[in-house]
């Protein structure tokens, strides 16, 4: 009986009282138990029913975690349908693929932004019905296919939908997932995602006592996997922050025994942590500094088995001094697992964090491979790998280092397309597996660049060594077809902003500051050091840095900030030919019509 | 749509000097009216004239079919006004939390001792007081700065704020003394939009002092243009732009 | 009714009135230049004098004293707007106030403890016998022949001092370019800085004027009521007085003290009874004072708030 | 740094407003009051009537004036004044009303109940004038009460001296103490008396500030013509401000007399002490209740902990004159550095260490 509302039904019966939902709404904290969750869904049932949401609808779910659009989720499978997530802030390009090529006939929106957003586009998909959760500014709306959810679930009754629940089979599917650098959906069916999800569960021991707090759309398949779906297997409660401005403060007052996040998210922690101490008054942080390194000696002779009792007692008392607090500021102290998917954290990060008590795993997986083929278990000491394949899973090399996986848990394309060789898909990313028989993973293999010289590498492994740094928000690796490797640098704005003020740098806005000799100078200092671990051909030559940040509705990042080439190199076409052509100065013509100028500094 | 207000042959002079002279006009329910006028032309005299913060020498304020030469500000709250004002005046010794409470000081029936003493109604009333400020918070989406004493906020929050104390009330006319100025384009953008949401879902009244134009002319239904005090213009926006003394006055001197 | 007795009293009152208008002026000086209400000028009063008399009981001559006295209080005045004041420019008047307080209460202790807390008597006439005049009889009482009433020549002195006083101070602010610039001040803090009128010399500058006035009111007060801490509930007395007559006005001041002395005396004489105790001129001036200003709350020569919304 | 807020959020609006939100908070204030109800009274006599009653009683006045100035930012210069109506309503209740009727909390109460009334009189004021100028009228009140009280013998019980003794017999208590066994008389019991209405008091003040008349308060002092385009009633707020004000500070003068000194006596009611309790207020911090105490238990104690540093490290080497003034020194420059460097005073200090203790290790 494992499907989606299987679990809410068992969870129900099993565990009526424990707390499944929580969300923090008007200023404080609200939950329902198994029990309201399991009845919330009941009314939505009958809601979903007299809109003719049957077996086999397609129903795009196209916003943020709030409860309203999770409970609409279990309510549309029992109905047999199918829940096509999108993203809330994808673009109308993006949402009329994805509700063309799902041939979804529902659409549940958000809010106001998500339904101007489709009705952009509304005469390009064959969306018959939209239901709104929030009808904030819709009220004045005169499309007929707009409805309520207050509306719905007020002419709706509440009705036992046990029965309903078990005619449903496991092997219907639950989901359509996007994957973005694909740009296909895929079809998951209840059985395989759940099992990928019991098997973390079982894994790492996870029960209703846990929670987690899940700040990111569902629509990212591994987030689905690790929060949604796990806290159905689980039973454990799922945290919603009231906004995403509130996300820090939320995550203190949780206080989750369960981490989820895409790499980045950790990476923000980590600058946010650097930022902050930053400003600390001069003795606090050269305070901080020194249990810093002191910590991270002390980790290294533990994870080399010589930690003698002095480094005992020095830890504690760095711990009780420093990284508690800090810990506790930051909502972290009572986390007992951090999955990081979509990315690995750097060595040091990776350190800082198992130093400090927080046990980072880093897990890979697609929407095809449901969310997860493999993680990292608990006290790892690599930050390098992604772990082991799961049960049931398996990962092969093939000469061209490019990754290929089996899973027993599998999505399908929804166009037919395969991609498997006798079961074995290819992943799409290139990577190796170690000794240890863990997987390591280097890149996407369409962005290998190749250099005049006719070296192959993966940029990513050089752009993750250089964005290590806490002043770096994303680095852009070009060398094709080049003798040397440059670098377009983003700098983080909240960490450069404090260094400045702490160096009394004087400025007005981003540009500006992305401009400063000062600036250009740290980061040139950073690329000097990372220049120094890498390969004489890979090293950085020269950089530029960009007078803004990536925009993800511009496509240049993915949803979990990951760098996407291809759209970056139209967008910013000028800046990657003038480091072709070995111009210093760059004169942009950037989308929005914006012009300035860049310089492009040699190391 | 019946008049809400009506503002008839006002004089205020101080000291002497004339701040408006012999003003009059009409307020529909449910419209937006924006009163613009360069510096200096009285606009924020009219409103201190209509919640009673001056006193007029000559002329009458008629509010919802209450005809008067004077009324104090209390009784203008009480009747259901509720403003902004130009230098915002929140309250700086406290969070944006308790200055928007104070907005619902009128639905606080509660007596001292009830409060001092924590029982009764004193409790409740914080609750479902504080629940209808709750709502104007996420109406605002001020979550994140709830418990920030308003001083550390920034000028284009601090406004978001004052509006959202004035909306608290639940007015049936708000009197907004230039919501925008001195903001930059989105928080000018989420302030119209906060403006006409008031006006189209909840449908109070409002009154505006607007200097920018191309907020006055998209979100207005009716505009009363003034200069040195004297009325010159009157009517919907696109009369008002096609008026020659308006032009004269107010739009050739400004661009 | 004895007209010879009223008048007595009247004249009596107005001299009074002198001496709480001395104090009041430098109160009006520093509220006006910088809004701060001024709570140390009693223990100014107080500092001034000890210093003056100590030197004086060590020795020192008159007028030697009497001009490192003044030295002192420049000094003093300048630190205080050094060391108090410029620190705390943007903070509200409240907490100026409240650090004038803070300054009164360390006047007092420190001119206490570098001093010492007795009663010193001071005799000007002994001073004062510069061959001038002979000095003796300025000092006491006496009829004056022609209307036979009794008035102490030392208020006399007093009132002439003060006359003198203010028309230096008139002088200073009408002719002067740090009086005039001090005029802007008072009109409009931002407006003096905008063109340029260091705010910062010009506060320091009425702060050691202040100080000097204390020094000048401190002697005469002393000489009628001895030097000793009590001295600092004159500033008690001028309290009244400047609310009436509005804070910012000097004329203010004045015409306040003449009318709180005046009818003090008036008040001692007429209503003492009805209330069937004495001692009422304890609490007559500030009824006085609030009656006044409910009639009309921004004093007699204050300028009317529009409060700007 | 000692504070663990992770894992502690609120799940209803009572819960959010409570005065104490963190567990860790919560179990001080219940040791608190253990040490202050079973460990203090068991001390010395000495030390509760030297340090420990005092400190309660102009500790109250404290938070009267907070409510008057730092509340609602009416400046005030009375607060002894109004003590010393307090003082002597609790006396004159005593020895005029039947005993059956009459008892000391009662008694404290009614006074405190005169003594609002008599502010309310000369907060009338503050209705036409504001600022500064009001000081004339709480001066008005200092200087009148105290006159009154001296000219008027029918309140000493014509008593020549100025000052009376207080009857053993008002410390009865309707038979209490007998019934208990224990002398009411004595310190232990005067202590918990003085402690369970300070206590009480303050809980009120507390809730009155963090409710709608507090937040009324609040409006009146920053911007009073937005509180009243608000709806607030300006006047009324002001007056309600005197009376609970002026309501405290007569309590606080019962508790002052009858608990601490044991007699009714003018002289302590001068205007020095207004000043005296306006330092408490000012080093404790404007607005702060909290502020308050700390600020009376700052202020009380400097001059002994001086005359104790002078007695036993210097051996006597200063004389009461030489306390005096240093104190005096102290103080004011503490005032002043107090507002240069935190104008919240002790509560905004202790608020910040609070706050970085918070955020430790990061800036708060």
């Amino acid at each position: 009986m494992a499907t989606i509302p299987g679990l809410v039904l068992s969870n129900k019966q099993t565990i009526p009282n424990a707390v499944a939902l929580r969300y923090k709404q008007l200023g404080i904290w609200n939950s329902y138990s198994w029990e309201e969750y399991y009845n919330e869904v009941a009314i939505l049932v009958d809601a979903y029913k007299n809109l003719s949401v049957s077996k086999g609808t397609i129903v795009a779910v196209y916003g943020n975690n709030i409860p309203k659009l999770i409970f609409s989720i279990a309510a549309v499978q029992t109905l047999g349908g199918i829940v096509a997530l999108i993203h809330p802030e994808s673009t109308e390009s993006e949402l009329t693929t994805i509700l063309n090529s799902s041939k979804a006939e529902v659409l549940i929106a958000e809010d106001q932004q998500q339904v101007d957003t489709f009705l952009k586009v509304e005469s390009e998909c064959n969306i018959n019905t939209v239901v709104y959760l929030d009808g904030r500014g819709l009220s004045s709306y005169e499309n007929t296919k707009l409805n309520s959810y207050d509306d719905l679930v007020s002419k709706s009754v509440n009705s036992n939908i046990d029965s309903q629940i078990q005619s449903i089979s496991d092997n219907d599917i639950a989901f359509y997932l996007f994957d973005e650098h694909e740009n296909k959906i895929y079809k998951v069916s209840h059985d395989p995602i759940i099992r990928n999800s019991s098997k973390i569960c079982d894994l790492n021991k996870l029960s209703n006592k846990d929670s987690i707090v899940s700040y990111l759309p569902l629509s990212i398949s591994t987030n689905l996997l690790f929060t949604y779906i796990t806290s159905l297997v689980s039973g454990m409660s799922f945290n919603l922050p009231e906004s995403n401005q509130t996300i820090e403060k939320d995550l203190q007052e949780i206080g989750p025994t369960i981490l989820y996040a895409p790499s980045f998210v950790f990476k923000h922690i980590i600058s946010s942590i650097s930022y902050r101490i930053e400003s600390a008054s001069e003795s606090n942080y050269q305070r901080y500094m020194w249990h810093y390194s002191k910590l991270m000696q002390i980790y290294d002779r533990e994870v080399s088995g010589n930690k003698s009792l002095i480094d005992t007692i020095w830890k504690a008392w760095i711990m009780l001094t420093t990284f508690a607090p800090a810990k506790n500021v930051f909502g972290l102290t009572k986390i007992k697992h951090a999955f990081v998917s979509d990315g690995v954290l750097s060595k040091v990060n990776f350190n800082f964090f198992h130093a400090i008590g927080v046990e980072i795993q880093h897990s890979f997986g697609q929407a095809v491979s449901c969310g997860c083929i493999s993680v990292q278990p608990d006290h790892s000491v690599s930050s390098e790998n992604v772990g082991a394949p799961m049960s049931g899973a398996e990962v092969k090399i093939n000469d061209n280092s490019e990754v290929y996986f089996k899973t027993d848990c599998l999505g399908e394309d929804v166009d037919g397309g395969e991609n498997s060789e006798d079961g074995w898909f290819n992943s799409g990313y290139v990577g190796s597996i170690d000794e240890s028989g863990n997987l390591i993973i280097n890149g996407r293999t369409e962005d290998i660049i190749t250099m005049k010289s006719g070296k192959k590498f993966s940029p990513e492994s050089v752009e993750n060594l250089i964005s290590c740094s806490p002043f770096i928000k994303s680095t852009v690796i070009v060398g094709d077809n080049q003798d040397s490797n440059s670098a377009i640098i983003v700098i983080d704005p909240n960490s450069v902003n404090s260094w400045a003020d702490r160096k009394n740098i004087r400025y007005t806005g981003y540009a500006e500051l992305a401009g400063k000799d000062e600036v250009r100078n740290l980061i040139m200092d950073h690329i000097k050091c990372v220049n120094e671990t890498l390969e004489a051909e890979l090293k950085v030559k020269k950089f530029v840095i960009l007078h803004r940040t990536l925009i993800m509705n511009a496509g240049e990042v993915s949803k979990t900030m990951e760098v996407m080439r291809k759209n970056i190199s139209k967008n910013l076409s000028d800046v990657f030919s003038a480091i072709e052509n070995n111009e210093s100065n760059i004169k942009v013509n950037d989308i929005d019509q914006l012009s300035y100028e860049l310089k492009v500094n040699d190391i | 749509m019946s008049d809400i207000l009506k503002v008839e042959n006002v004089t205020l002079t101080f000291g002497g000097v004339k701040a408006i002279t012999d003003i009059s006009f009409n307020v529909k329910e449910g419209e937006i009216c924006a009163v613009i006028g360069p510096n200096g032309a009285g606009k924020s005299s009219m409103l201190n004239v209509i919640n009673g913060v001056y006193l007029p020498q000559i002329g009458t304020v008629t509010y919802d079919g209450v005809e008067r030469r004077s009324i104090n500000p209390r009784d203008a709250a009480i009747a259901g006004m509720a403003r902004t004002f130009q230098n915002i005046a929140l309250f700086q010794g406290m969070t944006v939390l308790e200055n928007i409470m104070t907005g619902r000081n009128l639905f606080m029936k509660s007596s001292w001792l009830e409060q001092g003493l924590n029982i009764g109604r004193a409790r409740t009333e914080e609750k479902v007081n504080r629940l209808a400020v709750e709502k104007v918070i996420k109406f605002l989406q001020i979550e994140s700065i709830r418990k920030t004493p308003v001083s550390k906020l920034p000028y284009g929050l601090q406004k978001r704020v004052e509006l959202g104390r004035a909306l608290v009330a639940e007015p049936k006319i708000l009197l907004l003394d230039e919501p925008m100025a001195g903001m930059n384009l989105e928080e000018k953008a989420d302030m119209s939009c906060f403006i006409l949401e008031i006006n189209k879902e909840q449908g109070i009244t409002t009154v505006m002092i607007e200097h920018d134009m191309g907020v006055v002319m998209d979100i207005s239904d009716h505009v009363v243009v003034l200069d040195y005090g004297k009325k010159i213009g009157d009517g919907t926006p696109s009369e008002v732009m096609s008026n020659q003394d308006v032009i004269d006055a107010y739009l050739g001197v400004s661009h | 009714m004895d007209w010879v007795y009223l008048i007595e009293v009247l004249v009596g009152g107005l001299m009074s009135g002198v001496m709480y208008s001395l104090v009041a002026i430098g109160f009006v000086l520093i509220y006006k230049s910088s809004g701060i209400f001024n709570f140390a000028q009693g223990t100014m009063l107080l500092f001034a004098s000890l210093t003056f008399v100590k030197m004086t009981e060590n020795g020192i001559d008159f007028w030697t004293s009497l001009f490192i006295a003044a030295g002192i209080m420049v000094i003093f005045g300048i630190a205080t707007e050094r060391y108090v004041i410029r620190p705390l420019a943007n903070q509200d008047l409240l907490a100026l106030f409240m650090a004038t307080v803070g300054l009164a209460t360390f006047q007092e202790g420190f001119s206490q403890f570098v001093w010492d807390s007795d009663v010193h008597g001071l005799q000007m006439s002994k001073f004062l016998d510069i061959g001038l005049l002979d000095p003796a009889p300025i000092f006491m009482s006496d009829h004056i022949p022609w209307l036979d009433i009794l008035i102490p020549k030392f208020d006399i002195f007093a009132s002439l001092v003060a006359g003198s006083l203010i028309v230096v101070l008139a002088f200073f602010f009408q002719k002067t370019k740090t009086g005039l610039s001090l005029r802007a001040v008072s009109d409009d803090h931002m407006a003096a800085m905008a063109v340029g009128i260091p705010l910062q010399t010009v506060w320091a500058v009425v702060w050691a004027v202040t100080g000097v006035i204390a020094l000048v009111a401190g002697l005469l007060w002393a000489e009628r009521v001895s030097v000793s801490f009590t001295l600092i509930e004159a500033v008690m007395k001028a309290l009244p007085v400047i609310l009436i007559g509005g804070l910012t006005s000097i004329p203010g001041a004045i015409v306040g003290g003449l009318v709180i002395g005046v009818g003090e005396k008036l008040g001692e004489i007429y209503l003492a009874d009805v209330f069937g105790g004495q001692g009422i001129e304890l609490w007559f001036a500030y009824f006085m004072a609030l009656i006044f200003l409910i009639f009309r709350p921004q004093g007699m020569f204050g300028e009317k708030l529009i409060e700007r919304v | 740094m000692i504070y663990r807020e992770t894992g502690n959020f609120v799940t209803n609006y009572f819960k959010d407003r409570e005065i104490f939100p963190l567990k860790f908070d919560k179990i001080i204030v219940i040791l608190g009051l253990l040490i202050l109800y079973l460990y203090v009274p068991t001390t010395s006599e000495y030390t509760l009537s030297a340090h420990v009653i005092p400190i309660l009683a102009v500790g109250l006045a404290t938070v009267g004036l907070n409510i008057l100035t730092g509340l609602t930012g009416q400046l005030s210069l009375g607060t002894a004044g109004f003590m010393c109506v307090g003082a002597f309503s609790t006396y004159n209740l005593m020895l005029r009303m039947p005993e059956a009727l009459m008892s000391l909390p009662v008694a404290l109460l009614f006074s405190g109940i005169f003594a609002g009334l008599v502010g309310i009189i000369f907060g009338l004021p503050a209705i036409r004038i504001k600022g500064f100028y009001l000081l004339v009228s709480t001066l008005a009140a200092q200087y009148f009460v105290w006159w009154f009280f001296n000219s008027y013998a029918w309140f000493l019980n014509y008593e020549s001296s100025g000052v009376v003794a207080i009857p053993p017999k008002m410390y009865d208590y309707w038979g209490l103490g007998n019934l208990l066994g224990v002398d009411m008389q004595g310190y232990p019991a005067r202590y918990v008396l003085a402690l369970t209405v300070c206590l009480a008091l303050t809980y009120f003040a507390k809730n009155l500030l963090r409710s709608n008349t507090g937040r009324n308060f609040m409006s009146v002092r920053d911007r009073d013509i937005a509180a009243s385009v608000m709806g607030i009633s300006v006047p009324r707020t002001k007056l309600l401000a005197f009376f609970v004000s002026c309501f405290y500070c007569g309590v606080a003068g019962g508790i002052y007399s009858f608990l601490y000194i044991g007699n009714v006596d003018l002289m302590i009611y001068e205007i020095d002490r207004s000043f005296t309790i306006l330092f408490m207020l000012i080093i404790g911090g404007l607005g702060s209740i909290s502020g308050s105490w700390l600020g009376a238990i700052f202020v009380y104690e400097f001059p002994i902990v001086f005359t104790w540093i002078g007695d036993t490290i210097f051996k006597g080497a200063f004389n009461t004159a030489v306390v005096e003034n240093v104190s005096n020194m102290v103080y004011g420059i503490f005032i002043i550095a107090l507002l240069i460097r935190e104008p919240g005073g002790f509560a905004a200090l202790w608020a910040t260490t609070k706050q970085k203790l918070r955020m430790w290790p990061y800036p708060h």
